[in-house]
Parts: structure tokens; sequence; C-alpha cells
């Protein structure tokens, strides 16, 4: 046979509709749509055996209990640990997206001294020269006291003649004081929500941004169930905690000390009323139902990203918390004994006086919570030495800074001796998840390696935390719960103690039967002055564990760019109408300042907000500025803040 | 699969009741959920109308003075049962509604980003990646292994997180079950007030059927949302009942 | 939508959907499949001149259409339908019959002996004692493309049918395709230069050569065409070279070599 | 050296140049061409940018999913739907008039459609999937149908213009191409059939898009059917429109090349044409607007005037699209030939307006409004990328047609002034 044109074409026709028929090339067809979703730069992810494995949260210093997804490529996820003493199966927004914040771009991945980059090593022994130096005039600042790494700071500074300070955190301020009208020692009275029926917290934000996550959100759930505690809010704005307390009382910027007299009885309902701007009714009723919807207790100590009340405040606080009978009474102030084996906690960074350190040793590994800028270089003499122990590079450091690089979330060894407001103390420590980058040192080794360098003997991290288990042991107190089914045993026997703590376990030491306390309130001073009305206030606003020095979870953008559930870093929210009235348009970019400070931002307006108030968010990077302008360096200077704003 | 192993299998409706009142608008269920789901953080250009955001938490204030002054509203893809407005639009089969386990499933690989769903979608909660997707150097380490991330050009939404059901089926068929039965959403997970309860429609004894009065958001379309809330307070009954938007009147120009 | 596709699934809808539009695109398919075969089939049974023709026509601007009886007056203005075909024209007897208006003197120097027949594609058509016609460029034509480089003559024994091509004519670059004024076999070339060109055996019958011009018709025609030529020469800037009412020269090409002689010869020559 | 460069391209020029008619120097061309070129490569550069990095140059969103260039796109479709009612008119109901504008007709309707699609090729996330359509094709979805119809009525559209294309004085010195064209020609009934069928389909379901959007009560309307009421208001609307666009064409042709491209008579034609299908059109739209606003919104539980509390989108927008774009050009143009012809330019570009409007409160309305009690009415400005784009499409279709009308006959009747 011939094969010519003809017979080609039939052969080419024929193998098309052939072809045609058959799968193959609908496959590929259809192939191709898994060809155009692989492109190079869409990551993918590394798929492998999956654990679960539990955590300590560092964020703050409750210390919940995480359950952490690690794959082969690490921690993948967060999740709570639903039986978790402490956490009770609840974390705080960012710590769901923490397990990111080792790769944050301003990861901190060498020592800093003066401005150059050096050998960690270097950078120790030029702390260890210079605390040297600075001899009584050195101090450590410790923001999670009664830890294992507390002690070993304790002992370092005790030896060198300096002193370890921690800040005061919103939690702390209110029981301080109480405390100190006790006549007790630091850490030795603690908050009974869970038998409270009337819960009044002033200025306290009791529904977000303070104590532990999982035990207001238990109490939150529980009144929505059983309608007890009642939540009664008093501030001069609208927090979160306003909007969703029983009842919120707005009360005039400043004028929280005229309410408090007045609900002690020490003032007048009627001047009390023109003060706060309150309406006599709802003062009295208040003040009546404090006695009568007992157990009762107030809290104060204001917003954590403030300074809090002053100090005159609080002291009336507390008087009037002994006045309504919740000084030691269940559902009230009750008293909690301190950790066993735990050193005393430290004074307070603000009541250092100013300008009088040479060396302050800020340990910020991990940790979420607010050491503004402003107080710690006030703290310093001229030409004094700032050490901080970080994980991240932060927003902004002078010339005689010494950075050393550390461990944040889930990495390397730490415990934590639960939240200030407990009732109860508690620990739990882990041996950390996530591998420790080789430039970076955990607290405990820092620690080591400057009192190795400083000549200094101390106990390692090991034996200490051994002691102390052995100490809670030996004490036969409390119980220790396990994660993983949730199941709870005496602490009797060390090895058993020591096997479940390794695996994520949480000790929790017994309540104190409440009895009757004292303290001496005649001393309490309850002049309240009249404030001056602001015509605009400025508040700060973040979400919780996201208020600090690091800079923000990276998916902390999803709650305040792209939920709008708290004002955005940069940006100063306000209702449309007080924009109108200040003639600003949204995106104006305005300066606000108020008299500790001033923050630059863009207008953006949200029917959400309150006439009359600037919001300003405290998250993430350029918080610095809005936390110092808040005065929350200024120890009482109060949540809200007088504020002007012009475009700039 | 084959037809006899499709009937075999319990079919559910799996959806949600969430309670208002419990709702604290932390927003960890956003958070849980981006991490779950691989959603990037936020490039810089990013807001609450151009990020991916497969759950969102909306702030809702009481019109009327009386009563609490504000709610947090977790809305995520509602499930619709019934002619749901993403299946009928999408021209090319990337959205269907699984029979088996109600939930509207979103097929990436197949989606050619026309946005038609989203006009569709009366609770604006799908999401389109306007952009590349792009985590800092080396945090693609924290990606979720069971999770793909969306390219760009593509429309996402929430699956009731699907690689979780998915795991959750696994799970059941090592045990020689076809019934992957209740399994938690990342959401669920991560809600420190429980406020979220998750379950199955079709099961009378379930934690659904137990959830009391209910009502949905834009019931007048007839959708029939899988996704429920509970509220004791009137002025959230009334707003849900009430369909659009009626602005007070300071509010229209925004 | 077939074997190996994931997850898709048939439904009446589907094939409802689908047929439609497979009926709609087959309909195009073939539409555009009989177009061509037509023009196969056309091109090989030898109509694809009258097609093509029928096309020109078409495309020719309005005053080259006008119909023959526009020029003697007896039908001002009037347009032809027909491809200049009055052969089989009902309307052509009757007009034929009408008198001629207004007197025509030939434009001086043209000649238009009243011994030939024309076409309007400027050929004229010499009827022979032997049945044969002879076929040649009218004085018009010839003045106007003047001595061609390249004359392609059709080989003896095509078939040439009205106003189809007859033959092609080049001159420095202007290129021109005759058209033919009769329909019929080529019989013979005439000699290079020569009057003549084609020696042509007309098809039979009366109506023969009843499309083509004579007499004082011929001579209204050649009027109007000179007028045109005119127009057309003048619409160029070295148009007013001729407006002076003299007598044409031989070779216009020669003379003026600047003028677009490529759009003139195809207006002349019916060319599209 | 200029002159020696000018030369050969006059020269090609005007061999390409139909005869019989006349046209502006090569040199006076370009010139006409040159700020068309540059916005096209504007456009050009935009959109590469857009296929680039996505669509994140846009300023559309997740609440505003379509923009300026699905609102464009309805209307210049609705505008090209001359295209396919020219030809039913012309081919079917013996309008023998239309012969004068129905190649322009066919230009128009083939660069509106492909203008569409090109601009639709870079609004989708993902243009290498486009063809998914027709392989996993939801024959439930009004895109599917318009992707469908779109696609095959631009190659009738295409082969019904080829003719006008082949008749080009180069390409009819191939005598086949002649032949094609003239067989082609004798069967373009069939082909106009076939384009009204698929015009009337997706000017339909373009129209069916937003009308079955259950979840945008603002557009959902009642079913016919399978087919809202949208579905039919937008075919009638653009057989109205459709001959007001060419007749606003042509006559802007005519203004840039003071020429006179067609009779007077056509243009009385085109707006009675318009006028009757747009005063049958508006009837119904007001019928469909009473039953929107009485009985299907209220259904879905929205109270229809809520719709047109927020500011810019008052009441007003409603009178002004059935009042003053509607009614008002509609008796107007079915009184042509009894008022200035010359002025009927006027009520077709109010006729244009209102159906420009209807696409537009569809697209940009729609998604304006909340559908979520409190959710906020949101606004949109077209980044300078998506009205670059669409300024490119705009300056494609101008080159195309000017080159086209340079090259071949668009307008039959073409007279010198």
């Amino acid at each position: 046979m011939a094969i010519g044109r003809r017979e080609l074409l039939g052969l080419a026709g024929g193998a098309a509709v052939g072809g045609a028929l058959s799968p193959v090339p609908w496959k590929l067809l259809d192939d191709s749509a898994i060809w155009t979703q692989n492109w190079s730069w869409t990551p993918t992810p590394v798929r492998g055996p999956v654990t679960e494995k539990f955590g300590l949260c560092t964020l703050c210093a409750a210390g919940c209990g995480v359950k952490a997804r690690c794959g082969s490529a690490g921690v993948f996820g967060v999740a709570p640990a639903a039986e978790h003493a402490t956490g009770g199966g609840a974390l705080c927004p960012v710590v769901y997206g923490a397990h990111q914040l080792p790769y944050h771009p301003r990861r901190l991945r060498t020592a800093i001294v003066n401005g150059h980059a050096v050998e960690t090593k270097e950078a120790i022994a030029e702390v260890a020269r210079r605390l040297e130096a600075a001899g009584a005039k050195a101090a450590i600042l410790d923001e999670r006291p009664g830890r294992i790494v507390s002690a070993l700071y304790d002992r370092i500074a005790r030896a060198k003649g300096g002193t370890v300070v921690t800040l005061a955190q919103v939690e702390d301020r209110s029981l301080r004081t109480m405390e100190d009208l006790a006549g007790m020692g630091p850490g030795t009275l603690g908050y009974d929500f869970e038998h409270a029926a009337l819960i009044l917290s002033v200025g306290a934000p009791l529904l977000d941004s303070w104590g532990s996550t999982g035990r207001m959100s238990r109490l939150w759930s529980r009144r929505v169930e059983t309608g007890k505690p009642v939540f009664v809010h008093a501030g001069s704005h609208w927090s979160r905690t306003a909007q969703l307390a029983d009842r919120a009382l707005i009360l005039r910027p400043g004028s929280e000390a005229a309410l408090v007299a007045a609900l002690a009885g020490k003032l007048a309902i009627e001047p009390a009323a023109e003060i706060t701007g309150l309406s006599p009714a709802s003062l009295s009723d208040l003040a009546l139902r404090l006695r009568e919807q007992a157990p009762a207790l107030v809290v104060g100590g204001g917003e954590a990203a403030s300074s809090g009340l002053p100090e005159a405040t609080e002291r009336m606080i507390a008087a009037l918390n002994v006045a309504i009978g919740a000084l030691g009474r269940a559902g009230g102030i009750v008293m909690r004994r301190p950790l066993t084996g735990a050193p005393q906690p430290p004074q307070y960074l603000d009541r250092v006086p100013d300008h009088s350190l040479d060396l302050l040793v800020h340990e910020a590994s991990s940790a979420g919570i607010v050491a503004p800028e402003a107080l710690l270089r006030r703290k310093l003499a001229a030409k004094g030495t700032l050490v901080r122990l970080s994980a991240f590079l932060p927003e902004a450091f002078g010339p005689n800074d010494v950075l050393i690089p550390s461990t944040t979330f889930l990495e390397g060894a730490e415990d934590a001796r639960g939240a200030r407001d407990a009732a109860v103390e508690t620990w739990s420590y882990s041996d950390g998840l996530s591998s420790v980058p080789a430039s970076a040192l955990p607290p405990a080794e820092f620690a080591a390696q400057l009192a190795e360098a400083l000549q200094v003997k101390v106990e390692s991290y090991e034996e200490l935390r051994k002691a102390r288990a052995a100490a809670i042991v030996a004490a036969k107190r409390g119980h220790v719960y396990r994660h993983a089914g949730g199941e709870r045993a005496e602490a009797t026997d060390l090895e058993k103690f020591e096997a479940a703590m390794a695996e994520g376990a949480v000790w929790v030491d017994e309540p104190v039967e409440p009895g009757p306390l004292r303290a001496k309130i005649d001393a309490v001073d309850w002049s309240a002055g009249r404030p001056e009305q602001p015509s605009l206030i400025a508040v700060a606003s973040s979400p919780r564990g996201s208020l600090s020095v690091l800079p923000a979870v990276p998916l902390a953008s999803k709650l305040d760019r792209e939920t709008r559930l708290y004002a955005v870093p940069g940006e100063v929210r306000m209702n449309p109408r007080t924009a109108r009235e200040l003639n600003l348009r949204p995106g104006d970019s305005v300066l606000v300042s108020t008299p500790f400070g001033e923050t630059r931002g863009r207008v953006r307006c949200d029917a959400a907000a309150i006439p009359g108030q600037l919001e300003l968010g405290a998250c993430g990077d350029g918080s610095q500025l809005v936390l110092e302008a808040m005065g929350a360096a200024e120890p009482g200077a109060g949540p809200t803040q007088a504020a002007q704003i012009r475009r700039s | 699969m084959s037809a006899t192993q499709k009937t075999s299998r319990t079919p559910r409706r799996y959806g949600m009741v969430i309670d208002l009142d419990r709702c604290t608008g932390c927003g960890a269920c956003v958070i849980a959920c981006a991490a779950e789901n691989n959603v990037a953080p936020g490039a810089a250009r990013e807001n609450d109308r151009n990020s991916i955001s497969l759950l969102r938490v909306f702030t809702l204030n009481n019109p009327t003075a009386a009563g609490r002054r504000t709610a947090f509203l977790p809305m995520m893809c509602m499930q619709c049962e019934h002619e749901t407005p993403c299946v009928t639009v999408c021209p090319q089969q990337a959205v269907e509604l699984d029979v088996l386990s109600g939930i509207v499933e979103q097929m990436p690989q197949r989606c050619l980003g026309c946005r038609y769903c989203m006009t569709a979608c009366p609770y604006h909660a799908r999401s389109f990646n306007w952009g590349d997707p792009s985590w800092p150097a080396g945090m693609e380490a924290t990606l979720n292994p069971a999770v793909a991330p969306r390219m760009r050009g593509v429309v996402e939404k929430c699956d009731f997180c699907q690689s979780r059901l998915h795991a959750a089926q696994d799970a059941a068929a090592v045990n020689g079950s076809l019934d992957p039965g209740i399994y938690t959403p990342a959401c669920v997970e991560a809600c420190p007030t429980q406020a979220i309860t998750f379950g199955d429609w079709n099961d009378p004894e379930g934690a659904l059927a137990k959830s009391g009065e209910t009502f949905a958001w834009l019931e007048g379309l007839g959708t029939q949302p899988k996704v429920r809330y509970r509220s004791g307070q009137n002025w959230l009954h009334e707003m849900a009942e009430r369909g659009g938007a009626a602005p007070a009147k300071e509010e229209r120009h925004g | 939508m077939f074997p190996g596709v994931n997850g898709f699934h048939w439904s009446p809808v589907h094939i409802i959907f689908l047929s439609a539009f497979g009926l709609v695109l087959s309909v195009l398919l073939v539409t555009l499949a009989v177009a061509f075969f037509r023009t196969l089939r056309d091109v090989r049974s030898g109509r694809a001149g009258a097609i093509a023709w029928h096309c020109d026509f078409e495309d020719l601007p309005r005053q080259e259409r006008l119909c023959r009886h526009a020029f003697e007056g007896a039908a001002p203005g009037r347009l032809c339908d027909r491809g200049f075909d009055c052969r089989d024209c009902e309307t052509h007897p009757k007009f034929a019959t009408i008198e001629t208006r207004w007197p025509v003197t030939l434009p001086a120097g043209l000649e238009y002996p009243e011994t030939r027949l024309y076409h309007r594609g400027h050929t004229w058509v010499e009827p022979q004692p032997d049945g044969t016609a002879l076929i040649g460029l009218d004085d018009l034509g010839a003045r106007v493309f003047g001595a061609p480089e390249v004359v392609e003559l059709p080989a003896p024994g095509t078939k040439l049918s009205v106003n189809g091509a007859a033959w092609r004519m080049m001159r420095n670059g202007a290129s021109v395709s005759v058209r033919s004024p009769l329909e019929g076999e080529v019989i013979a070339h005439g000699a290079p230069g020569g009057q003549w060109q084609l020696r042509v055996k007309p098809e039979a019958g009366e109506r023969a050569f009843r499309h083509l011009l004579s007499g004082a018709e011929a001579h209204a025609w050649v009027n109007a065409e000179t007028d045109r030529l005119m127009i057309l020469l003048s619409s160029t800037p070295t148009g007013a070279a001729l407006a002076d009412g003299g007598a044409l020269v031989a070779d216009l090409h020669q003379a003026l070599p600047d003028a677009p002689w490529d759009e003139v010869s195809a207006a002349m020559f019916l060319n599209c | 050296m200029a002159d020696m460069a000018w030369v050969p391209t006059t020269m090609l020029d005007r061999k390409f140049v139909p005869r019989g008619v006349t046209r502006c120097t090569p040199a006076r061309f370009s010139l006409w061409l040159t700020p068309w070129c540059l916005l096209l490569g504007l456009g050009l550069w935009a959109a590469y940018l857009c296929l680039r990095d996505g669509l994140l140059h846009t300023n559309m969103d997740n609440r505003f999913a379509f923009g300026l260039w699905i609102f464009l796109d309805l209307a210049i479709i609705a505008f090209g739907g001359g295209a396919f009612f020219s030809g039913v008119l012309l081919y079917f109901f013996k309008l023998k008039e239309l012969n004068a504008v129905i190649r322009s007709a066919v230009l128009i309707g083939f660069l509106c459609y492909s203008g569409a699609v090109t601009v639709l090729a870079i609004d989708v996330g993902q243009p290498l999937r486009a063809w998914f359509t027709f392989w996993h094709p939801n024959a439930h979805s009004m895109l599917t149908e318009v992707t469908f119809c779109i696609t095959l009525y631009l190659c009738v559209l295409a082969v019904e213009y080829l003719p006008v294309l082949l008749r080009n004085r180069q390409f009819r010195k191939i005598p086949s191409f002649l032949v094609f064209e003239w067989e082609l020609h004798k069967l373009i009934p069939v082909l106009a059939g076939i384009g009204a069928f698929l015009s009337f389909f997706h000017q339909g379901s373009l129209g069916g898009l937003y009308g079955v959007l259950r979840g945008r009560p603002f557009a959902f309307r009642e079913s016919f059917g399978i087919w809202p009421t949208t579905f039919f208001l937008f075919v009638l609307s653009a057989m109205a429109v459709g001959p007001s666009f060419l007749l606003i064409m042509t006559r802007v042709a005519e203004w840039v090349t003071r020429k006179r491209l067609v009779l007077e008579s056509v243009y009385v034609r085109l707006a009675r044409v318009s006028g009757w299908m747009l005063t049958f059109y508006v009837l119904l739209k007001s019928i469909d607007t009473m039953v929107w606003l009485n009985s299907t919104s209220r259904r879905g539980g929205f109270l229809p005037w809520e719709y047109y509390s927020w500011e810019p989108f008052g009441v007003w927008i409603l009178f002004v699209e059935i009042g003053l774009f509607g009614f008002v050009p509609a008796l107007w143009l079915m009184r042509a030939g009894k008022v200035n012809t010359s002025w009927l330019i006027a009520p077709a570009l109010l006729a244009c307006a209102g159906v420009a409007l209807n696409r537009y409160v569809l697209t940009v309305q729609t998604l304006s409004l909340a559908t979520l009690p409190f959710d906020e009415f949101l606004s949109y400005t077209p980044s300078w990328q998506e009205v670059a784009v669409f300024g490119g499409v705009v300056a494609y279709g101008v080159i195309v047609y000017s080159v086209l009308y340079r090259y071949t006959r668009l307008f039959p009747q073409e007279q010198e002034r």
C-alpha cells in the first residue's frame, strides 16, 4: 500500500478522535489545575507525624498550661490544656499565635554592646564588669518574681550589693496596698472571686486584660449560667469590661476617689454625685448593694496600659473593702500562703529614686508585661547602663545599652508561680518545647553565666528546682493536677511529683481557711479632690497578653487591623461625631498630646467609640509612645488622660 | 468512594450555636482560626476588608439605652442549608455542599477567583487572596501540615476546620467506623468562655438540640444557616430580626 | 466533565445546558464549513470570476455604478444594480427607446468609431464577419494607461466571462486587471503594441452584445468618464495641469508622472 | 530623510484604503492614534501589574468584590447589544436601512465584547484557570451561562465581521477570499440567528447574575422559570439601548471624520426602534420595581425604603433611572422624524446613561448596601490601575475601530460632506 498524504491525514485524524475518547487528555487537562496551584512562592507545609506536648505559657506571670501541636518542623499550633488548674482550658487570644514569635522579623540574633554586635560571652563579661562597678547602684528588674531564676537574681544582686526590683502590675497594686494596711507581707493576700456575690471594679479591666484569662473566663461563664457574681464596673471610659459588665458607671475622669469615699460613707452622696457625674440614686443604690449583696469586694489597680489609680485612692479602696467586711471573708480578700521556698517579692521599680541606678538589668525574656521604656530610663543615672535580656530587638535602644538575645514562647526551661490575684499559690514548670536558638540564652543560663563571670557561687537551676519540689512535697500541701487526664494527686512523693511536673502538671496549694483579718484604716485620708473636666480624654487599649515591650504576635493584626476588636496601633479611634466636632476626617494624621507625652496616629472613625474619647492602640510597634503618653511610667496617673489633638 | 460506603455513613449536619452572652469579644477564636488554617499574618496593606478572615468578631452596639451596651458577634461561614447562595452561583463547582457533613466546601484549587460567591454571600463570610500570602522568613515552619496554604487569586472561607474532620474520619476508620462523630474546630477549642457549641443538627440527643431557643441572622432570606445564635438579650433578637441596615441618622454620611 | 475529572457528576441540567451550547457551536462550525466547501466548489466550477465581479461591483463607488441610461439623460442619477450586465435587464429595453435629451459631442481628440461597441471597463469590441470579435483598450483607456510595460494575456482557449478578468497590464508599479467585455473563448492574441489584444469567439445569441455601448450613448458615457478622470486627477496635487479644457495627451501617465496612477487606473478600469 | 521614510508608508497606506473614499494622511492618522496608543500602553502596564502581583493593585476588597470593571463590563456589553439586535432587525425583520450601519454595529459589538472579556481576564484572580468553567461547568450558575454565551458570541461576531475584512483591497486580490466572503455572507442570517440566541441568553444571564442573589435583597428578584426578572429586563434594555449607542457612535464617527456616513433616515430608524424598545423596557422595569419593593424585598425581611436611606443613594436614583433616563428619552426617541434629527443624540445619550445607571446601581449600590443589620455602608474608589486598564480597553476599541474604518468600508453610504 502506498502511503500518501491522504493516508497520513487519515491517521492523524483517527489518532485525534481516538485520543479524545481515551481518558488521557482529560486527565492531563484536569491535572493542570493542580500545576497552577503549586506555585513556587506559595509555601508548602512540611508533612510528618503530629504530636501533642504540654508546655508553659510565659507571656505573663500566670503561667497557663498550653498544649502545643508539634509537626516535624516544630510547633505549628497552640491549644489550651483543657484540664489545667490555672488556665482551665482558656488562653489569651495572642497565645494562639505566639508559636510564631520565634520567627518574628525582629528576633534578636546577636548580643549588642554600645551599638555593636559582639559575642554573647563578651556581652556577659561586659555586664559583669559594669555590675561590679555599679555596686549598690545596680538593680535587676525581674518581671515575674517567684520563679526559680528569681532566686538566682536575688543571689547575684545580694552578692554585689545591688537589689532586685519588680514592676507594679495591675493585679498587684490593690493587693499590695491592702497588705500594707493589714501589716502583712507582700504576696500574702488574694481575691476570692469564686465565692463573691458582687464584684465592683474601680477601673480594673476584670473582663479584659486582667488576672489570669482562665480564671476570669470561668467566672464570666458562671455568671452567664447562674447570674453570679454580679459585675459592677466604675470607670472613666467604656472599656470592654464596662461594656460587658452587668452595670457600668461612667465616671468623670479622675473622680474615682470621690466615688469610693461616697461608697464608704465618708462623702455625702450629693457632692459625690456632682463630682463623679453619676446620679445620686445610682450612687446610693451601689453603696447599699455593696453592703447587702454580700459577699462583695472592690478591686482597684487600674488598666494594664496605664499606671493605675493614685496611691491615695488605692488606700481608700482597701479601706472600703475593710468597711464592707470583705477582708478575710470567703468571697472577699483572703489570705494565702507564700510559695514554699520562694524568695520574698522584691520592691517596686517605681519606688526606686529617679536617676539613682548606674546599671539596670531588665530581664524581658518571653514576658509580656508592660515595662514602659521611660520608667526604665528615668531610674538610670546619666550614662547608666540598661542591660536587656530579650528575644527581640527593642523599638529603641540607647548608646550605653547591652542587649543579650534570649528565649521566647515555648523555648527553654521556665517555671511559673501563678497569677498574683489568685487565692492560692500554684507552681508549674516546663523544659521548653522548641529548641533554643544557638545565639539565645534562656534566663537560667544567663543568670548562671553572669554569676560565673562575677565569680558568685550559685546553685544550678536544676538543683534549685529540685530543692523547691522537695520543699513542696515535704510541706505536704496542695495537689498535683495532670493536664492529660485531668486527674488530681496528693503531692507526697518527690519522684512521682517530679515525674508529673515534667509532663506538664501543675501544683496547686490548698486554700487557707478564711478568718478575720485586721487592718488599720484610721489613717486613710478620705478627702476627694474635684478633678478638672477635660473635654477630650485619651485611653489605651490592647488585647490581653499583647501589651508588652515585645513586638506584637504576628497574627495580632487579625484582632486590631482586621476585625477591629481593639484599637489599631498607629490609629486614633474616635466617634464620627467627635471627629466632626474636632473638624477631623478619617485618615488625617494627628498628634495626640497628654500631660505626659505625645503620640502620632491616623484618625479612624468608629461608631462604637464613645464621643469625647480617643482610643489609642497600645499593642506592638509604636506602643511605647502610647504607654508614655498614657502616663504608664507615672505612678497613679490614672487610666485616662486629658488629651489634646491636632493635625500633624 | 463507592455508593455502598456513601449510604452507610450517617449524614450529619454539622453546625454551631454561639452564645452571645458568653462571648467577651477577646478574639481568641480569630487568632486560633488563622493559625489553624495557615492564614498569613496581615501584611502592611491589610485591613478589615482586604485581609483573609475566615472568622470575624463584630462589635454590636445596643441602640436602646437600657441593658448591656455592647455585644460581640463571632461570624464565620453560616453553612447555609437551603439554596446555598454561594454554591448555586459558582461557575465551576468550586463550592459544594457536602451532603454527608452539611459543610459548604470550598475548593481553592478549582477556584478562578471570579468572586461571584463573595457578592452572593449575605454574611460576607468569604475572603479573597488579593495578593500572594507571605510569611516572614522561617515562619513557614509554623504552618499546619494538614492545611494547604492558598495561593493568590482564590476565594476562601470557613469550612468548620475540614482538616480536623478528615483527621476525625481517619481516626474513626482506624476503629472500623465510617462515622467521624463530633470533632472540635479550632475556634470552638479556643473559646475561653465556651461560647461556641459545635455539634450535629441531625442528632436529637446532641449538644445543639439541647441548646434551647436559638436564632439566626438574616433568617428571612431563607437560606437556613446552620450556625445559630443564642442570647438572653432582647435587643440582639430584635436586631437579628431586622433585615438590612437602617442607619442611624448621624451615621448615614459616614 | 469527562472521565478522570474529579468530582464531576452528570445531571439533567448539565446535559440540557451542554447540549444547547454544543448545538450552537456546531451550527457555527457547520456554517463555516458550508461556506468553505461552497467556496471550493465555486472556485473549481469557474464561478469565482463572476462572484468576484459581483462583490467588486457592490463595492464600486456610487458614481461608478451609474446606469448607462444616466449618461445620455434618459434616467438621470439611476444606479445599476445588475453589475453592468444589461443582457437580462428588464428595464434596459424601455430606457433604450427614450430619445436622448441632449446632444453629445465627444471630448476633443478622442476617437470612438461607430463601428465598435464599448464596455464600461474601457474596452472596445469589434465583431468580425467570421463570427469572432476583436477586443482592445478604448481611446480613453489607452491614454490613461499609455504603453504598459507588461501585459499578461490569457492563453488561447481560456473562457472569458462578462466583467471577469480579461488580461492584466502593469506600468510603473500601477497594475490593473482589464474587465472582459464579452463572454466567450479566447482564440488568438493580438500583436504586442497592436490595435487589438484578443480575438474571442463570443457566445452565441442575440443578446451577447446587448450590454455594450455604442454610438451617441457611448459618447455620452465617455464624456462622463472624462469628467470623472478630471475629478480623480484634480483631487491630487498635480491635477491642476489638466483642467485647461484642451485635448487629452496621448499618454497621460507620461505627462503626469506624479499622479496616483495606481488609484486612477484602478478607478477607470473598474478595479476594486 | 523624513520624506524618504514617509513615502513608502504613504504608498502602503494607500494600497489598503478602500477605493472611492478619502482618508486623511497617514501622518494625521498617526497623530490621532498617538494619544490612544499611550492610553493603551498605560492600560497594558496596569494590567501587567495586576497579573504579576495579584489584584492587590485594585481598590476592590472582600466586601466590594466587584468594582469598576464589572460595572463597565456590564455597561459596554449592553451597548454592544446593538450588534445582535441590528442583525435581528435587518435579517429577520428586513429593516433594510440598517444595512448602512450593520458593519459598524458588528464591529462595535465585537470590540465591546472582546474588551469586556479582556477586562474580565484581568479581573479574575486566576486567569490561567479561566477555562475551568468549560471544564467543570456548574449549569446552575448564571456566570457559567454568561461565560459560554460570551465566548461563543465573540466567535460569532468575529465570523460575522470576517466578510468586511476580506473585502479589503489587498485581501480581495486573492479570488477565493472574495468567494468565501460571498458564500459566508449568504449564510449571515444563520450567524445572526445564533448570535441573537447567544446574545439573548447572555444579556439575560448578566441580569440574572444579580437577580438570583438571594443573599442580596437589593438585587434579588422574582423568578420566571429559572430566570429572575432582571434576566428579561437586561435583554430588553440591551435591545433598547443598542440602537441608541449605534446612533451615538455613528454621530461621533461623523463628527470625528467630518463626513456623512449614513443617511438621515437611518438615524430616524435607529431612534424609533430604540424609543419603542425603551418604552417597553421602562414600563416593565417600573412594574418590576413595584413588585420588588412591595413583595419580594419584604418577604426577605427588608424594608425597601431603607435601601435608599444611605447617602448618596437616595430615592432620587430610582426616579432618575426610570424617569429622566427612561421615559424622557423613550418618548423623545419615539418621535424621531418629527423632531430635529441632529438632536436625537441627546435622548440616545440619556437612554445609554439610563442603562449604565441601571448596571451601576445593580453592581455598586448592591455591594454598598449592608445586608447585616449592624454592618456599615461601604464606599469604594477605583485605583488608578483599574481606571487605566479600562482606559486601555477603550483605547483598544478606538484604535481598532479607527484602523478598520480607515481600511475597510464600514459605512456603505459614506459620502463627503
